[in-house]
């Protein structure tokens, strides 16, 4: 399997990131995508925009992991990962990931899981700037739950 | 000699992205660390307050009961909010 | 919800359908997509080239409805279906379904849940050339249990 | 009257796409309507032969026994390979 991660302040094209991923290999009849945006609101309040800090290093390594974690549990082509970082907009894109696999049940799978795991693991946090300044994002329990899901189902 | 980092809103509490320091007597887990950190008083005080606290060692994320040795780098901050 | 289904012999661009959905609407925090590619290689037969055949108006009709249940059962904003037909060749694009939501689980299950449903329901056949001639493609049993899967789940 | 439709391998086999005729006296439902059509003999008995045959009323995919009458759409087709 072959997978790449990036970390960076630039926005991304999901159909550029799926050819690269497809390219020269005609195994692939499945690729799953994910693409997070910024939402212009968070639990009932506006959200004007949203910075997006970091642990440098420390994401490149956790989302490799987890990358090469989902290519171990699923008959895996190829991971792309890709992680925005910096001032972001409501409707810019946060972040991607493309999975591709001979079957479209793995592809899914580890989609899914690729971000379950990277909402909980990976160090990245948000600060969002509403009406009344600018707060931390709080975690959710929800996303702890999603990650929970995939402990109990498959021992990750 | 160890790094210790914060990130987020404990980085805004402590009011410092990162130190190094060398690795005080006595101290041999991250726990421990944190309680040398929180003696200082002041800011300080952040690190004893923080709800869920989360710790890496060496750009891993681990307990906070985990060993520490001289040049390690460890990292205190809030639950991450990424994706 | 809003939802959209094609069926078209032209290439289709994932992004552009993904920007197109999302469009004037920063509610949606979470967008799932599965593109399907033709393979080079059916159960150890090379495929040199394919033909999809349909039935004009039932797939549109079955695509459509295949929309609308997904929106019945998950909380989505906006869902994109295109199947391409006629002749296709080995890394071609064959189909696309994207699924806009507030929240990633939602997105991710009405996703897999519009493919699974689409490859049994939706009156699409393809015929491979390999180098032995040209052959109808048997339909999977995998595909049938993937839809089994669903209505034991949520009774669709 | 009736419409009757064929697709993938059993176009193929029966030799036609589509064919326009009067719903068969005593044919109520798509099974008695295929063993009219099988009847003719012939490139017909691929309708008798075919493995999983499927069929659809006015474009939607039903069982064998649904029940027809004057007007209606109904195709035979394979299992369904798309996606």
């Amino acid at each position: 399997m072959q997978h790449s991660v990036s970390v960076q302040e630039a926005d991304f094209d999901l159909s550029a990131e799926v050819k690269a991923l497809t390219a020269g290999n005609n195994l692939a009849g499945a690729v799953a995508s994910f693409v997070g945006l910024v939402r212009d609101n968070n639990d009932g309040t506006g959200v004007a925009d949203m910075t997006l800090e970091h642990y440098p290093g420390m994401t490149e390594k956790a989302l490799d992991e987890i990358a090469i974690k989902a290519g171990e549990r699923w008959e895996l082509l190829g991971v792309r990962i890709i992680h925005r970082v910096g001032h972001l907009m409501p409707g810019d894109q946060i972040v991607l990931v493309v999975v591709s696999s001979p079957h479209r049940g793995n592809s899914f799978a580890a989609c899914e899981f690729i971000m379950d795991y990277l909402k909980t693991q990976a160090p990245f946090w948000k600060k969002e700037t509403t009406a009344e300044g600018s707060r931390w994002v709080d975690a959710r329990v929800s996303d702890d739950e999603a990650m929970a899901k995939w402990r109990d189902q498959i021992g990750m | 000699m160890i790094t210790v980092m914060f990130f987020a809103g404990l980085r805004e509490a402590v009011g410092t992205s990162s130190e190094t320091l060398a690795l005080p007597a006595g101290v041999s887990s991250i726990a421990a660390l944190r309680d040398h950190l929180v003696a200082r008083g002041g800011q300080w005080q952040a690190l004893a307050t923080a709800k869920n606290l989360r710790a890496a060692l060496n750009q891993d994320m681990v307990a906070l009961d985990s060993a520490i040795k001289d040049g390690d780098e460890i990292a205190f901050f809030p639950p991450v909010t990424g994706g």
